[in-house]
């Protein structure tokens, strides 16, 4: 029993807080935030380097052979850091080609991946709320040998900017993934303005794009019990990051409290603040517990990430909305204006809550599952 | 307890409404948040302005020998409760000058000085800022530093105001200096009334996390105030501003703003859908709106009854604060629910394309913090609450 | 335009207070709750004495013919001392007579009321959770010119010391409601053992109860229309009696935190405490605010009563189930003891938050009202 | 990361099991509000106790040589999860011996003083009752008052204890005086072992809201403690004590006394209905049940944390106070939502006609405060978290 990190896992995390301290200092995320530019590739290429971009890739594909607890101990430090570098995206296309993929399919695009040659992202949303196969309107049709593409997909994780889009398709009575190289013809990607800058998604509308029918992951409509699994995946990864950003958020909040001072005193002495922030550490800790078993989970108890995925999330998601919104407070006027980072945590708080399922809809899901099973 | 009106006062209510039809600009409706936006069609608030003052109802319960309306208590409130109810803009363009530098100026200004400042503010001509909190001195205001030094007929400032809201347009400023840094902290202070023209005032604007930019910073490097443009006698300032600071406006402006706001956010669930059904079925949902229907009402009843203590000649304490707080908490909450209710939709910007409402509810999102923390924090609001009404013990 | 109240109102609440200072002091509920007795008739003959029985009666049969404001003045005060007197069961017996009884059955009844001799309450509620009329499964029969009723009433308010029972059953196709008094052969009524002593309530089985049909209020299967406004009227003025026990407890807790010291200093200077108990005032108030409302639209707005009645009761609910709570809290160890007199306020609140439902059902019907007018 | 167990674990885990099948007393399944009537049984507990014993599983924590069982860590989570999932009796009947009284006497007691003492708590012969608070020391232990004065070889004892559990079943007393009124406050305190038969010792049970009675005030008047029940040196009674009072007891025992309940409101939901539907599908009431589940997930996943730390050898410290927190929210909201569920019904009291469960849920509704202010009140733990975790400043 032992519910804690290895040495290598702990190395890998002090390597990514310096790397990040380094390289993406919130002053450097708050100019960036201004005016959300393109990715910076040089920076993908240096993380990729360090095995960032393959960290869960198969060693055979060029990665490190990692689990998803691995991966999470980066995801967590880049939250902190409102780090907005394509890991989870990236990480979640991987993992579609490990499970859906052919020898191929994999052989052609990890290793480019794990390099950080190619940006990839999974494409599953749309405008529709409902987060089953049901949801998928998007249309694969057959032309020959190929497949034409048709339809719109929403809020696709750093769809601006990836080179590899797999992209989820009605075909038949199911859902298929196609791998689609972002210049397809008939491919149009649009960034989506969002409330947080750090968190970049897009849009890709599909208007008779091409790709041969050998870019299907997968057997041909069969996709959906795959793709659900990677939702939880994807859950998870992201509840990671919110760990970090409400902890990160808390500590911005506390070293505030002890210099501020108002009435002669640090704010940090007044109950009103102090007891905010423990519940606050209250609340991120058993948030970050949820978060690290659920991660355990996908690679050792595969029965218990669906319950776990909902509640790291539900947790991560309370934890975080307050601890963004309380740090803005915390800061009182000085939290509001754009210089002061607190609104960036506030910001990534208001947009996590909902992305990828509010806390209702996890609860509601926790619920079920203690029902049925 | 009757919650009719005299003869008298529906009769008044019928001219408001009258005057509303006729004179009513067509652009309004905007949410609160937009002052700035609000701000965009100058000539048409000008004319609002103009029509207003003609009869008398900017500065309404001034006194009428300043130029005021020498309204009743419940026809001011008649007049603000029919203005709200139809989104119309301010009763007045000079809105820190009505705020915050007519009282004192009819309590404390000598006649040049009222001769000179008032009919400007009634007309909507001036804006006027105010410089009162420090980067040192927010939620503790008395503590502030900003020093002058008499030198002749001049004050000499040097120092730095912040959260000045709408210094970039105004012409003057009431601003609170520090003239005796060994008097008590509340007793060394003097309030001035200086032309932002002044030489040696730089403004420079705060950008927030909204984007916007409504609040400056404000420095004074070596500012030549005329001692003739003293408002009261020095070391009085506090006393000067204390009042305004405790003139609480009533709330039944904002009430009505929030009534809009929820009546929006019921439209939005109304045609927004959670997980394949109209969201406003969505038990939680519907939970929320009541929830915050509920409480608006409460603010709603508060306030009639705070002003039913001044129709009946007693003062108004410290239970202003308990409107204060409910509000803080709308305000929160009112642009949380609007996203959840919006869904995966709820991240998307003003700019963005699909963003729903054109990214109102976004904005209602980032611009709270100045309803919240703007006249004391929610902390000092309860600080109050608990002293004032509940008699517990200071602890600051 | 005028929200307070006249100088005779004022009158009123300082008489109350005077009264139930003298002869209910909290040391006395406290020790009455340990074994609820029987109900003080001297005490209530005094009260009825004073014009409270017949608060509401009309001139005519004897009352003061007030009306529900100068009511709910009474009862918040009464709330305030935890006093168990049948006020509210009495005057809803008073006011269904009122609008239902044909001058005989006033006349026999309502001088009686107003006089203190007899204790009355209305029996609507079952077992059923279902608020509407399908919720009344008690049934009238017709034996020649009498009734015979049977079924289970229960939850009836102070039932244990009524003399007349005012009682909802199906006839026909509606509801009807009988008057029956509480002596009636086949009317067995049993004591319900509560969490909130000083809220009595009872059990009332019928079997074969016979009342002669003139004892039937209003028409064959009509009463249901005017039994939904009474349970409105009863709604608010339950809410007036908890705001006046949400005042008390909270004023109960911030008297100990001026005295008990802790750490060298009373406990009402940490913000952990003030705060908590500005937020408390914050909400009695408003609670106060929506049940004068309310209850100056039973007789002047009845369009305005469902909504009021179910802002009040929910405002007054959350507000009173807090105070309560918080009550014990405050008081640190000592609130947890019998002798302390928090957790009567505690009592009352966990109580009364469900009593005539909770605030989930209340801000259902707002919306309801909200969306459909 | 790794949570499975290691062959020698799985196999005590095996014996544990094995155990249970053949010792556990029949009469068990009572939540852990039940004490009282636990207690009622004492026959089939001192069995129990026995049988434990034999195996060496009461102080099983503690060493070997001075008669406890000498369990590796992940043994005593193992034996304690076990024991806590078939809701089995306490590990051990000498409650207060186990937790407060062994730890001081192991660390602090004469040779003497263990031979004498250890053995009966092992063997459950002997009741500890605590006599640290007093009415003027509660959250601030360390102001106590209760005097004891050194003559000849007794201290003599005056004072008054307070909220002393269990003190009217007790022989024996570990107590709290003040020898040294001069010295500052933590160091003039002295600890005593009192039997509570000693002349001018006074129990006067406390009458608690829920009815019951578990906690006593204990008068001292001249109560004469001979020096060889002092534990440890004079004026060393705070560091005595104060590591049992930071030892924590793994709350493994308490989160799946919470599970068990939580499972006990799923099932409530299952029988009741709310306005004619299965209250279960009420969904406010299932937000409230699963969001209540999350929270106890994450204080058993937050327990494991805390004991992986102290597997690997460091120390744990103000931490625990988050799950004390976790908790007091659980024991407040568990009876409220029971309540929630049984709507109208959720009233009746065990003794009424009508009581759903036998009004086991209104039980749990009064009788939360124990286990939410005992061992520090939530403001205390907050305090704790914000200072020693957050470093925020002290204020008290």
């Amino acid at each position: 029993m032992d519910f804690g990190f290895t040495p290598e896992q702990d190395a890998l995390r002090a390597q990514a807080r310096r790397l990040l301290d380094q390289e993406l200092p919130l002053e450097r995320i708050l100019a960036w935030s201004a005016a959300p530019s393109a990715l910076d590739r040089a920076l993908w290429k240096k993380t990729a380097a360090l095995g960032w971009a393959g960290l869960t890739v198969a060693e055979a594909h060029g990665g490190l052979g990692l689990g998803a607890v691995d991966l999470i101990v980066l995801l967590e430090e880049m939250g902190k850091s409102l780090c907005p570098l394509p890991l989870a995206a990236t990480d979640l296309a991987a993992a579609a080609l490990g499970a859906l993929g052919d020898g191929a399919q994999q052989a052609a695009w990890l290793p480019k991946i794990a390099r950080g040659d190619v940006v990839a992202t999974v494409a599953i949303a749309e405008g529709s709320d409902v987060p089953t196969a049901d949801g998928v309107a998007a249309r694969a049709g057959a032309r020959g040998t190929d497949v034409t593409l048709d339809g719109t997909k929403l809020f696709v994780p750093d769809g601006q900017h990836a080179d590899l889009l797999l992209i989820a398709a009605r075909e038949g009575a199911g859902v298929s993934l196609f791998a689609v190289p972002a210049d397809t013809p008939g491919v149009t990607v649009r960034p989506l303005v969002v409330v947080d800058a750090t968190k970049p998604a897009a849009e890709i509308a599909l208007a008779g794009a091409v790709v041969p029918a050998r870019n299907r992951l997968g057997a041909v409509g069969g996709a959906w019990p795959t793709l659900a699994r990677l939702v939880d995946r994807q859950t998870i990864t992201h509840a990671a990051e919110m760990v970090g950003s409400a902890d990160a958020a808390l500590r911005l909040a506390v070293e505030y409290a002890k210099v501020r001072r108002q009435f002669g005193s640090p704010i940090g002495r007044f109950q009103g603040v102090k007891h905010r922030c423990a519940e606050m550490l209250c609340d991120v800790e058993s948030a970050r517990s949820l978060v690290y078993y659920a991660a355990w989970a996908v690679d050792h108890a595969p029965d218990d990430v669906p319950s776990y995925a909902s509640m790291a999330k539900a947790a991560a998601s309370e934890a975080l909305d307050t601890a963004g919104e309380e740090c803005v407070q915390i800061h009182g006027a000085i939290g509001y204006t754009w210089e002061c980072h607190a609104h960036l945590f506030y910001k990534r708080g208001r947009q996590s809550h909902v992305w990828l399922g509010a806390p209702d809809e996890h609860y509601e899901r926790v619920m079920t599952v203690l029902q049925h099973g | 307890m009757d919650f009719t009106f005299s003869a008298e006062d529906e009769a008044f209510r019928a001219e408001v409404r009258a005057f509303i039809r006729d004179h009513l600009p067509k652009r309004s409706g905007q949410d609160q948040m937009d002052v700035e936006e609000g701000m965009s069609d100058l000539p048409a608030l000008y004319k609002w302005n103009q029509d207003l003052h003609a009869k008398g109802w900017v500065g309404f319960h001034w006194p009428r020998e300043v130029g005021g309306g020498g309204g009743t208590i419940s026809e001011q409130m008649i007049l603000k409760e029919e203005m709200a109810r139809v989104k119309a803009p301010m009763l007045g363009l000079s809105y820190m000058g009505l705020a915050w530098v007519g009282p004192a100026l009819i309590k404390y200004g000598t006649q040049e000085q009222k001769d000179r400042h008032i009919g400007p503010i009634l007309r909507g001509e001036v804006q006027w800022c105010t410089g009162y909190s420090e980067p040192g001195a927010g939620s503790d205001l008395a503590a502030l530093q900003c020093r002058a030094v008499r030198d002749g007929d001049d004050y000499v400032v040097n120092g730095q105001k912040i959260w000045t809201s709408l210094a970039m347009w105004a012409q003057w400023m009431i601003l609170l200096v520090r003239t005796d840094p060994r008097a008590p902290k509340h007793l060394g202070i003097t309030c001035l009334l200086v032309p932002m023209s002044t030489p040696g005032l730089t403004v420079k604007p705060i950008k927030e996390m909204n984007g916007g930019a409504m609040f400056a910073e404000v420095f004074f490097e070596d500012v030549r105030v005329a001692v003739a443009n003293r408002l009261g006698a020095e070391g009085q300032g506090w006393d000067v501003t204390k009042d305004a600071l405790a003139n609480e406006r009533s709330s039944i402006a904002d009430v009505w703003a929030l009534k809009h706001r929820l009546e929006a956010i019921r439209d939005l669930a109304a045609r927004r859908t959670r997980r394949g059904r109209p969201a406003i079925e969505d038990p939680g949902i519907r939970q929320r709106i009541a929830r915050m229907e509920t409480q608006v009402e409460a603010m709603r009843l508060n306030g009639l009854r705070f002003v039913t203590k001044q129709l009946r000649g007693e003062p108004l304490g410290a239970e202003t604060s308990i409107n204060k707080l409910i509000r803080a908490r709308i305000e929160i909450e009112s642009g949380r629910l609007a996203r959840d209710i919006e869904g995966s939709f709820g991240i998307l910007a003003k700019t963005s394309p699909h963003a729903v409402d054109k990214g109102r509810w976004q904005k209602v999102m980032l611009s709270w913090p100045p309803f919240v923390i703007g006249g004391g924090t929610p902390n000092i609001q309860k600080n109050v609450i608990a002293e004032r009404i509940l008699g517990l013990p200071h602890d600051v």
